[in-house]
């Protein structure tokens, strides 16, 4: 392979008989082991990114068509339109004309299939899965055929959420939070219905989640090579870490809950079901007794550390990205690592924040604003601290770089936008309004996006061999940047005029009249956003040629270190074979010393000895 | 448990019984003492938790080795005890705060 | 390169891969079971009503017992591989599958006596609970008008109405249906009925959570006695190969069956007891 | 000054008393904000032209050594403070605690219940007590179930066209809930938003200060009619509503009297 250089591969011929044994094996597993049935955490990361990949796609594709019918209530969708009604049938998609019920499983989808399906996987199943072992100079996971397991649950469950827009009734329409009552009663016809399918989906990814989670953190408490010390890690591990902790302890209440909603929508029980309800005008025939806001004390108990499962690894890519190419160590990278872990155990105690308005009292809402405000302050820490990191810096603007500068602001004004949502009086105005989705659109989709596009451009050598090409790579983040703004900045505005979310026909019901007043602005601003949604979509047409091209022709990379970065993760043969290591890495030093006075070069790896 | 020679096994099955009597015990005195009244019915639930907590001591502390765990697990199991915790707690006092005061 | 610390501990935390996998998995399912507990006490303290001694102390208590002493074979076939004595450890572990299937077929004794009493509503808004003669198993009005059936009528053996109100009063009760020889069998006309249920979770949140919480242990129950079985049986081959492995498995496998026993010491007052 | 605030944040015009002291605190935060965004963005656009490769070569690994941003982030927490102490927290207080609650004597009391897919608002009438209501009694002409032979509700009035009516001038306690799932009741005029949920009936205080007619807005997803469950909040005299109300009684022939 032409990415061993010289050393590397003088230590591969001379290498250990560990090390032999793990490459011998590489060569007897048949296709099926080897990238089907693998269970190798490179393999698994490659396999978890592009299946994540393929969903951000569906995620996008769900959101494009349901901005047709934000811009154009009621006009029939051009060309796809008809593509629905073929497919979904003339009930859902009458003559091109997407329903309401439609509208609502899309949106619903789109909420879950990006987040649970899309972005966690990518951030912490691929780039987890691939970088992790590497930093830490390990040879694999600590359990490589649970890591096999989490991604097949993972496939499973987003098969079942794939599959269930095609059952009768269509896909959840309950929002990606599917508040009870409604979760139950949406599709009453169905006795197996889209929520069902969502549910089993969500217990089969959580139970991904869980075997994933209790993998990264046996392996990088047990995994760590020879030096690697606490404080050694760098930043990504750490952020995975964290992320970890999260998913292993946020999602099993959610699991519980989701249990519970299973049992209410198929067993006929009232665990969220009040006693006295009357649906179309008759008393639902249920015991009663049950509680709906304890699906959404449940619910958000894992909803809002879920949050930062999908901030905190794309923090830990764009430090990684903005250490290397500022060739200077990050700025207060111990302070970066508590701020982590604050963040961590804050993210447990402030759910409540997103039901201010379901009648809570003085006490308990103050309990939950004040610690929503606290977890503010270490997220400002993590990214002052980058921004300070530039000071001084030599600074690149490679396409990664690029992407990873671009978090900072992105994901800055996402979080400024959280502060008017933390306090609970102007939530009252702004709840549930598209200030809402803009808000975590800028920290999830220019924020976190922009870090994981970053982190492919990245990673993308050594997984490869080869480089994606750096023109379009420009291209395609100049187009994505302006885009992302046309499409999340105007809905601020929309969301200060009152506009509220999951509105069907984007709110022209409420259009202003005659002596009332009501949504002007926010109507044509519709448009607009619509039309930048689309050319979002086009704009990364360059990334999606570049990324398949470049496999076979990219440009070859010269030596395994192609960054000239110091972390373990570039100490690896390219790409790294089966036990990663050509030798047992020890490290000597930390995870960013760049250009450092009296060294050669301007950058020292950390296996380096001292 | 981290016992390395022979005789120490041997020690620790004999305290191994002990548990499991202890254990067997518990359950007797929780289903006697569910058909006593104490006057009060939330006497009755605190005395049964009271049991039952002792039993999971016993279990968790000798079956399961915790007396004589690692510091790293100990610390995995009070972070977990403490959101759990949390979770009780918050959901229950978000409750009473919307329930019992006044019409809320 | 190999994985290293599957068998022996890492130095620095004194503990092997496995080993800290199963206790963060535990955490987890304190978490899972947590937020059933939690879910337990804020629908209870929410509601009007608690049913009461609704189900079969002895064998509830039967069952826990069964539980504990699996737990103490799981130790004891621990113990016995530490002390390399490969005959008692397949002895103990042997029974602990016993133990675990006896656990279950104790438990779908209990689902099933639940699914044979039935709550009865007729036209005229006369409610009662008791049993179909037959003891058919979870009929439902619709079960009622199938023609196959070819049912007219019914018998119903309604429950003696409990004297006194106060938990134990009612549980002795409901303790009794079956026993308390002769109460009269009303013939009902199918005709009559206008709503028929068993006592199956839909019937309140008593029983949902009842089911609920022993229906997600009873999945632990037989997952852990799957994995012991493996281990006991063709799992127990690497005793020739990896001794010491193989007692790690063991080790890690018991510590699951504890949290399972453990999480049933809690199970059993709160939902047989109070 | 006030309405400057409002049209600043293209806020919707406020009609309620709390109304301007919600878009003041709105406009501190969003001061807060931008603060932040123009201090920084001034920072990392300056830092990326100073520090861009072809001017300086070669990195200082030292970076910043002052402890500005430490003094920062305090500052930001303590503004954060005063912010939650001194507004949100007594705003919040204002309508969540029952010591705040106007009394149920000197204030136009409405029950407002939701349902797929409208708004029904109950007024207790001349004896102002709501009649009872159960389950049983639900049919086609009576939706809430309003018990027939409670004296009380014998002059209660429901509307079921999504009108509200309140007189100005005058605090409104409105209680809200919902029938089937959640719903949520939001007049964004006058600054309330509260969500109905079935079960619960959680009251909601606030007093009208400029006649007009106002949008409900449903602002939770409740089914596929979700987008188009608006309703209108009438604010009217004193005079008006009364006549409203009469118009409305359903014991015909006597004119009921609101006071
Ligand atoms: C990754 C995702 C993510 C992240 C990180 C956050 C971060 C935060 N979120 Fe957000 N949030 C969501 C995702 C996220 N949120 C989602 C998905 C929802 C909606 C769910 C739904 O209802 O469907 C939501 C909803 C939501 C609500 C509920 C709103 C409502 O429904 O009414 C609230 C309320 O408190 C809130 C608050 C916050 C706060 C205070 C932070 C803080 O942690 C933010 C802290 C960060 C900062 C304060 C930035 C600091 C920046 C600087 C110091 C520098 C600035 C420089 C420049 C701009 C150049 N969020
Ligand atoms: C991680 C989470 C995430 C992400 C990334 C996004 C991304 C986007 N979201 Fe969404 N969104 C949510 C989470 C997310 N969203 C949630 C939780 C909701 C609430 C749902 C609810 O109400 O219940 C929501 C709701 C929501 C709404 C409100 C709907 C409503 O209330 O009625 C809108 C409206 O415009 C919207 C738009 C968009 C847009 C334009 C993008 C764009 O940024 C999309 C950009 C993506 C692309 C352009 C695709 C790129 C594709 C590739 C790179 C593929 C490459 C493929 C290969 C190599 C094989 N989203
Ligand atoms: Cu009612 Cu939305
Ligand atoms: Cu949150």
């Amino acid at each position: 392979m032409t990415g061993h250089n010289g050393a590397a591969a003088a230590a591969h011929a001379a290498h250990g008989a560990g090390g032999a044994a793990g490459h011998d094996d590489h060569h007897e597993l048949g296709f099926l082991r080897k990238y089907v049935f693998s269970s190798d955490h490179k393999v698994i990361g490659v396999q978890y990114g592009l299946t994540a990949l393929l969903f951000l796609f569906v995620g996008f594709v769900l959101i494009a068509l349901m901005r047709w019918q934000l811009a154009y209530p009621g006009e029939p969708i051009p060309v796809f339109g008809r593509l629905l009604e073929a497919i979904l049938g003339p009930e859902v998609a009458f003559k091109g004309i997407m329903s309401p019920d439609l509208y609502n499983s899309f949106g619903a989808m789109h909420g879950t299939i990006m987040v649970f399906l899309a972005v966690v996987p990518l951030a912490f199943g691929a780039f987890g899965n691939y970088v992790v072992p590497l930093q830490i100079g390990a040879p694999d996971m600590a359990f490589p055929r649970l890591n096999m397991a989490s991604y097949w649950c993972y496939f499973l469950g987003g098969v079942l959420m794939f599959a269930s827009f095609f059952i009768p009734g269509g896909a959840a329409k309950s929002g990606w939070t599917s508040y009870s009552p409604l979760a139950t009663i949406a599709d009453l016809a169905h006795h197996v219905d889209g929520q069902t399918f969502w549910l089993l989906g969500m217990v089969v990814l959580i139970t991904s989640s869980l075997l994933g989670s209790v993998n990264f953190i046996a392996t990088i408490i047990q995994l760590r090579a020879p030096g690697m010390g606490w404080m050694r890690m760098p930043f990504f591990v750490w952020a995975q870490l964290v992320t970890a902790f999260l998913l292993l302890l946020a999602f099993p209440p959610l699991e519980a809950a989701g249990l519970m909603q299973l049992m209410d929508n198929i067993a006929g029980t009232s665990f969220f079901l009040p006693s006295g309800l009357v649906v179309s005008g008759r008393p639902l025939e249920v015991s009663g007794g049950g509680s709906p806001l304890l699906w959404q004390h449940l619910f958000w108990f894992l909803g809002h550390p879920e949050v930062y499962v999908l901030i905190l690894p794309a923090m830990g890519i764009v430090a990684e990205i903005i250490a290397n190419n500022t060739r200077k160590p990050l700025f207060g990278y111990r302070s970066m690592v508590y701020a982590s872990m604050a963040i961590g155990f804050l993210s447990f105690i402030v759910w409540a924040h997103h039901m201010y308005l379901t009648g809570m009292g003085t006490k308990i809402s103050t309990f939950f604003q004040t610690t929503t405000m606290m977890i503010s302050i270490p997220s400002v820490i993590i990214l002052t601290s980058l921004f300070i990191s530039l000071w001084g810096g030599s600074i690149r603007f490679n396409t990664p770089m690029l992407f990873a500068l671009s978090f900072l602001p992105m994901f800055g004004i996402g979080g400024l936008t959280g502060l008017p949502l933390g306090f609970n009086a102007t939530d009252i105005q702004l709840h549930d309004t598209y200030y809402v989705i803009g808000h975590f659109h800028y920290v999830v989709a220019p924020g976190t996006i922009f870090a994981l596009l970053a982190g492919v451009y990245f990673w993308y050598p050594k997984v490869t061999g080869r480089r994606m090409n750096e023109f379009w790579g420009r291209v395609h983040w100049a187009t994505s940047l302006v885009f992302m703004n046309l499409v999340f900045l105007p809905m601020f505005v929309q969301g200060l005029e009152g506009m509220s979310r999951r509105m069907y026909d984007g709110g022209a019901t409420y259009a202003a009249q005659e002596g009332i007043h009501g949504l002007a602005l926010a109507i044509k601003l519709n448009v607009g956003i619509s039309h930048a949604a689309w050319l979002l979509g086009l704009a990364q047409i360059p990334f999606v040629i570049n990324f398949f091209w470049s496999i076979r022709h990219g440009e070859k990379v010269v030596g395994d270190n192609p960054w000239e970065a110091t972390t373990l993760d570039w100490a690896t043969p390219t790409p790294p074979p089966h036990g990663n290591f050509a030798s047992p890495p020890v490290v000597a030093r930390g995870p960013y010393e760049y250009s450092f006075a009296g060294r050669k070069g301007d950058f020292t790896p950390q296996n380096q000895p001292a | 448990m981290h016992e390395q020679n022979a005789h120490d096994v041997k020690e620790a099955t004999r305290k191994y019984i002990y548990v499991f009597v202890a254990l067997l015990l518990g359950t007797v005195i929780t289903v006697i003492a569910s058909f006593i009244h104490f006057g009060n019915h939330a006497v009755n639930i605190g005395v049964a938790l009271f049991i039952a907590s002792c039993k999971a001591f016993l279990v968790a502390g000798y079956f399961m080795h915790l007396i004589s765990e690692r510091k790293l697990i100990y610390g995995l199991l009070g972070a977990t005890g403490i959101f759990f915790v949390g979770l009780m707690g918050l959901i229950i006092f978000a409750n009473a705060d919307q329930l019992f005061t006044g019409f809320r | 390169m190999d994985i290293p610390y599957t068998v022996q501990a890492r130095p620095d935390t004194g503990l092997y891969n496995a080993k800290v996998g199963i206790w963060l998995f535990l955490a987890s399912e304190v978490m899972l079971f947590g937020a059933l507990f939690s879910s337990y006490v804020l629908l209870r303290v929410g509601s009007e009503t608690w049913p009461q001694g609704l189900l079969n102390v002895p064998l509830g208590t039967i069952n826990t017992v069964v539980l504990i002493c699996s737990s103490i074979t799981v130790v004891l076939a621990w113990a016995s591989l530490k002390l390399k004595d490969f005959g008692s450890y397949k002895l103990y572990q042997g029974v602990t599958v016993l133990l675990a299937a006896t656990f279950m077929v104790i438990k779908s004794f209990e689902y099933r006596d639940k699914l044979t009493h039935y709550w009865v509503r007729l036209n005229d808004g006369t409610e009662m609970t008791g049993h179909i003669e037959g003891k058919p198993f979870n009929w439902t009005k619709a079960t009622l008008s199938k023609p196959e059936l070819g049912l007219t009528e019914i018998h119903f053996h309604p429950d003696p109405v409990p004297a006194a109100t106060g938990a134990h009063a009612d549980s002795e009760a409901a303790h009794g249906h079956e026993g308390a020889a002769a109460h009269e069998s009303l013939t009902i006309p199918v005709s009559e009925i206008s709503r028929l249920e068993s006592f199956g979770p839909w019937r309140s949140t008593y029983l949902a959570i009842y089911f609920t919480l022993t229906g997600l242990h009873a999945l632990h129950v037989v997952g852990g006695a799957l994995v012991i079985g493996f281990l006991w049986g063709p799992g127990s081959r690497m005793w020739r190969s990896d001794p010491e492995r193989l007692t790690n498995r063991v080790e890690v496998s018991g510590l699951f069956w504890h949290f399972v026993d453990l999480v049933w010491i809690f199970l059993f007052p709160v939902l047989y007891l109070l | 000054m006030e309405t400057l605030i409002t049209k600043l944040l293209h806020l919707p015009p406020v009609a309620s008393e709390h109304g301007q002291g919600l878009d003041n605190l709105m406009l501190y935060v969003h001061l807060l904000m931008f603060a932040l965004l123009l201090g920084w963005g001034a920072f990392f656009l300056y830092a990326l032209w100073r520090f861009r490769q072809s001017r300086s070569a070669k990195a200082n690994p030292e970076g910043v050594r002052s402890h500005v941003s430490s003094y920062l982030e305090v500052g930001v927490a303590v503004v954060e403070g005063i912010l939650l102490i001194g507004f949100a927290v007594p705003l919040w207080a204002r309508g969540a605690s029952f010591e705040n609650f106007p009394d149920e004597k000197e204030a136009t009391v409405v029950k407002v219940i939701g349902r797929q897919f409208n708004w029904m608002a109950w007024y207790p009438g001349a004896d102002g007590v709501f009649g009872r209501s159960a389950p049983e009694f639900v049919g086609d002409s009576n939706p809430l179930g309003v018990d027939p032979d409670d004296a009380n509700g014998k002059d209660d009035v429901v509307v079921e066209s999504s009108d509200v009516y309140a007189p100005v001038g005058k605090p409104v306690v409105a209680h809200i809930s919902s029938l089937d799932v959640i719903h949520s009741f939001s007049v964004k005029s006058m600054r309330v938003t509260q969500d109905a949920i079935p079960g619960l009936s959680i009251p909601v205080w606030f007093t009208p200060t400029v006649e007009g007619t106002y949008q409900i807005t449903c602002a939770q997803l409740c089914g596929q009619g979700h987008s188009s469950m608006r309703g209108l909040f009438h604010a009217v005299t004193p005079a008006e509503f009364t006549s409203w109300l009469g118009e409305h009684t359903r014991t015909s022939g006597e004119q009921v009297s609101y006071e």
